[in-house]
């Protein structure tokens, strides 16, 4: 293999090496591959939202008649108020209305699978001690964010369980992002070496 | 009226959502259905709002910045309308579009996360202590998980695979399912203040 | 000496991490990668979906989450090309879909026939309010796919109405909407199993959905990925990777140990005062 | 109209926990009396400022870098509230207090709340405007900024509460090379982390509400704490409960969830 002669491996190139090279000191080309990406990405956000509303709105409203169509698409552009001083009140309407189906949504959803389902799954014989870490570890992270009372007595005890257990959670985090992070700079010298430079396969 | 208005929307739609869940109504489900699609539509407007700011920031910057100012926000804004026009002429999936995502936007934002990559390391070497207990039981099942996640691990010793799988399955579980428990509890409290009117920061006014 | 180990130039350090990838990237050592029990599982899953069954692939990241998903997202793939199953393609970050195409063109879906073997539907703004609004109608919350089609017209699209006809739903997530989101709206309520191709930062928070069944399987960053290679009998990036993250890891966990020693070797009285518990 | 199969108990314990939030919200907000635990943290922020006064250096605080109106807001308001407390404190003390700032909305309210606290400990002629610092609203230059700001004027106690992302490892790191006592706090939980092995203490999720709510005396929110508080008494009860019945082997207990 050889190095690329494709005008978008080398395009991609230059803008991963100059983004890395802030690591090593803040400069102009890093500020400005930044700069482009922010635009791209504004760019392409707004392709979508337009496709949404022609497929979702428009082309309903206008192929098939669905007048009640309206109503979203209405709602839709008073959230643009914003901008205009006097009026802005009116985007809160859009808002509310967006806040309210996503909290209801999350509302409905969080009781049974966050809560319900995860007594359910906690609700194990005492028969193991796995199982008992299981069961004394959630209950004791649960009472450690209890606040309305002082943590003194057992309860002291149980509270610093928990926090001993979430620190150990917290740390097969602090494990798991490594590879995360690691994975990510493995991915982009991989296209360095193999799709530009062509030094490995 | 003006606060109040939009907070009975709120409040009239997120109970929709809620009521319409738990209980068999046609009516109801239809009803719900008919909001859902008009969130959809009304989210997707929302998506133009990021690029009006960006206009008024950088057209500002433009004219009124400093030293190189004028490149990179001149930069900004005619990569963000470039790829808008051309997405909304010839679709996204046009040749020419996808050769400024794949050669642009995706290797310009997998970098900026990748430098983390780096970040991590010098922390790593800087900032982790082991100074209390935390920090003790934090570092040490870091470096159990960190040696059995990756394949050199279990040639220094054959258990730690076994020991990471265990610390992943038993402690963390518990620890990330009280965390899971708790935060539901406070997400529908915050929940309900929203849907109620009494946090209100949404609508741009500061509480109650 | 303990001085100049604390004022060492950060550069060297990012230049030892630098080295520390490239050297076995470019000369690998050939570690043999362990498969996990929840790789191990969706794999298992896959290989019993009848043929021709449909599955949703949701890609709900961005490109910078995609780095460390890519290999995952492109060794699963690969298996449900060769299993014949039918892929409906969507996502629910705004650039899931044109991620979606570069994961389709690197798998084996390159040689299949689009609309028939697979499909992408696009994206739908909204986040779990969209999919919630999947959840009930495919087809009427994509009327066109990504690439302009009318969705009920592609042969793909065969007896496919509602999730409900659907026999999982697998989402390459790295953040919010994600597989909570999924399981939330989709998964509990319909009792469609979930799985996930998913960021190494969330994989810890994914084991009480696991442990409730909440995810029938995983593949957790490259990790999973290589795993997932290896019972395929292959090997891609994610196995390549793992020589590298091999020697990442141990440099990572050598740098936290020497850091430790020089702060112990510097330290005096009055640097670790209030360290409560 | 009735309740769907399978989601009979789940409506119902929704309703009992809604009426727990519902009722201590109100019951607060009349005029009961309640006290929020001590939360450890806080005492060490007054230990770190007295440090600072000791060793002759400023402080830090970083109210996050998120903003007012997205979900991570509520992080941004408790980051603001602790920081009115900070500024009391060095007013008090008398030791500069360094503001730095990622979004411009946060902006005008970090330099209100810092003014109006100085003002309140009769200390207006120490306030110094020009330490509340706006740097950039891009993350990452935010971050190169503020590791600026910090290897120049080290900072003995660097105090960061808020949401935080990745720059999150930037800021804690220089913070330690400069040898200050960190205290943090964050609802961010795939940040905490890094912020429980470079810090001296560190407020996990909820209690960064919680000490927000304590130190602002907001009716609302310490209503809403205890109420979810007897909520997770509730949970607590269900497992303890569910488990002495399933290791004498009845399943009625889960039956009953699932209905």
């Amino acid at each position: 293999m050889q190095i690329s002669t494709d005008l978008g491996v080398w395009i991609a190139a230059i803008a991963t090496i100059g983004i890395l090279s802030f690591a090593f000191k803040d400069n102009p080309l890093y500020r400005l591959v930044e700069n482009v990406y922010v635009g791209v990405s504004a760019g392409h956000a707004l392709v979508l939202g337009w496709i949404n509303i022609r497929d979702q709105g428009i082309g309903p409203l206008i192929d098939d008649g669905d007048w009640s169509l309206l109503v979203p698409i209405a709602l839709g552009m008073l959230l643009y108020t914003r901008f205009f001083k006097k009026i802005s009140w009116l985007s809160r309407f859009p808002l509310a209305m967006l806040v309210g189906i996503g909290t209801g949504l999350a509302i409905r959803g969080t009781i049974g699978s966050q809560i319900v389902n995860q007594i359910k799954s906690t609700i194990l014989p005492l028969n193991s001690i796995n199982n008992a870490i299981i069961i004394f570890g959630t209950l004791g992270v649960l009472i450690y964010f209890f606040f309305s009372r002082e943590h003194t007595g057992p309860l002291k005890h149980v509270s610093t369980f928990g926090r001993c257990i979430m620190m150990v959670s917290f740390g097969a985090a602090f494990g798991s992002t490594v590879m995360g992070r690691m994975a990510l700079l493995i991915n982009r010298l991989h296209f360095l070496y193999a799709n530009w430079l062509g030094i490995i396969r | 009226m003006r606060q109040e208005l939009p907070m009975i929307l709120a409040f009239i739609v997120g109970i929709l959502m809620i009521v319409s869940f738990f209980f068999t109504s046609e009516t109801l489900g239809e009803a719900a259905r008919t909001v859902e699609n008009w969130g959809v539509i009304v989210a997707a407007f929302a998506l133009g709002l990021a690029s009006i700011n960006l206009i008024q920031i950088h057209a500002k910057k433009i004219t009124r910045g400093k030293g190189l100012d004028w490149l990179y926000s001149g930069a900004l804004l005619f990569s963000m309308i470039g790829m808008a026009v051309l997405g909304i002429a010839k679709g996204p999936t046009h040749p020419t579009y996808q050769f400024w995502f794949d050669a642009l936007f995706v290797p310009g934002q997998a970098t900026v996360y990748a430098m983390t990559g780096f970040f991590i390391a010098s922390a790593a070497y800087r900032a982790f202590r082991i100074r209390n207990l935390d920090s003790a039981i934090l570092l040490v099942s870091a470096a159990i998980l960190m040696l059995a996640n990756v394949p050199v691990g279990e040639k220094i010793w054959s258990q730690f695979p076994a020991m990471g799988e265990w610390l992943m399955n038993v402690p963390n579980l518990a620890g990330q399912r009280g965390m899971l428990i708790g935060a539901g509890i406070g997400g529908i409290a915050s929940g309900i203040r929203v849907l109620l009117g009494i946090e209100r920061t949404y609508l741009g006014g500061s509480g109650s | 000496m303990w001085e100049k180990l604390v004022n060492v130039d950060r550069r060297v350090i990012y230049g030892v991490v630098f080295l520390s990838l490239s050297i076995p990237l470019i000369w690998p050592i050939g570690f043999e990668v362990a498969v996990g029990p929840e790789t191990k599982q969706l794999y298992d899953m896959v290989n019993n979906l009848p043929e021709g069954s449909a599955v949703i692939v949701s890609m709900d990241t961005s490109p910078g989450g995609y780095g460390e998903l890519s290999s995952g997202a492109v060794a699963l793939l690969n298996h449900l090309a060769s299993r014949n199953i039918r892929v409906i393609g969507m996502g629910f970050f705004d650039t899931g879909p044109s991620l979606l195409e570069t994961a389709f063109g690197a798998s084996d879906f390159r040689d299949k026939e689009y609309g028939v073997d697979y499909v992408n539907l696009g994206y739908l703004a909204g986040g779990e309010t969209a999919m919630a609004r999947v959840a009930r109608d495919i087809v009427g919350s994509f009327p066109r796919d990504y690439r302009g089609n009318e969705v009920s017209e592609l042969p793909v699209m065969e007896g496919i109405t509602s999730c409900q006809d659907i026999e999982m739903i697998i989402s390459i997530s790295s953040g919010t909407p994600g597989v909570p989101e999924w399981i939330r709206q989709v998964g509990d309520p319909l009792g469609i199993p979930i799985a996930t191709v998913i960021v190494a930062v969330n994989v810890p928070n994914m084991t009480p959905y696991l442990q409730a069944g909440q995810i029938i399987g995983m593949i957790p960053s490259m990790k999973g990925a290589a795993g997932y290679e290896s019972l395929m009998g292959t090997a891609g990036l994610g196995t390549r990777g793992m020589d590298a993250q091999s020697i990442a890891h141990l440099t990572i966990l050598a740098l936290v140990i020497i850091g430790n020693l020089v702060y112990l070797g510097t330290k005096d009285s009055k640097t670790s005062k209030g360290g409560a518990r | 109209m009735t309740l769907v199969k399978g989601r009979v108990f789940t409506f119902w314990l929704l309703i009992i926990v809604v009426g727990c939030i519902l009722y201590s919200m109100r019951r607060v907000s009349k005029g009961k009396e309640v006290s929020i635990r001590k939360i450890p943290g806080l005492d060490a922020i007054e230990e770190a400022i007295g440090r600072a006064t000791e060793m002759g250096r400023p402080v830090h605080y970083c109210p996050g870098i998120g903003g007012i109106s997205a979900v991570e807001a509520p992080q941004t308001f408790s980051g603001l509230a602790i920081l009115n407390y900070v500024a009391r404190l060095t007013a008090r003390f008398d030791v500069p207090l360094i503001v730095t700032i990622r979004q411009p909305e946060v902006f005008p309210m970090a330099e209100e709340t810092v003014r109006q606290a100085y003002l309140e400990e009769g200390r207006s002629d120490a306030y110094d405007p020009s330490n509340i610092r706006f740097l950039s609203s891009q993350q990452f230059a935010y971050a190169a900024a503020v590791f600026g700001i910090m290897s120049r004027e080290k900072p003995a106690a660097n105090l960061m509460f808020g949401a935080f992302w990745a720059e999150a490892l930037m800021l804690a790191e220089v913070g330690a090379e400069v040898g200050a006592m960190q205290i943090t706090g964050t609802a961010q939980l795939s940040q905490v982390p890094f912020f429980v092995a470079s810090s001296d203490y560190t407020l996990i999720g909820e209690e960064l509400f919680a000490a927000a709510a304590y130190l602002s005396g907001d009716s609302n929110q310490i209503g809403s704490i205890v109420g979810q508080d007897m909520a997770k008494l509730i949970v607590v009860f269900l497992i303890v409960v569910g488990v002495v019945t399933r290791s004498f082997g009845s399943t009625f207990f889960e039956e009953l969830l699932s209905k």
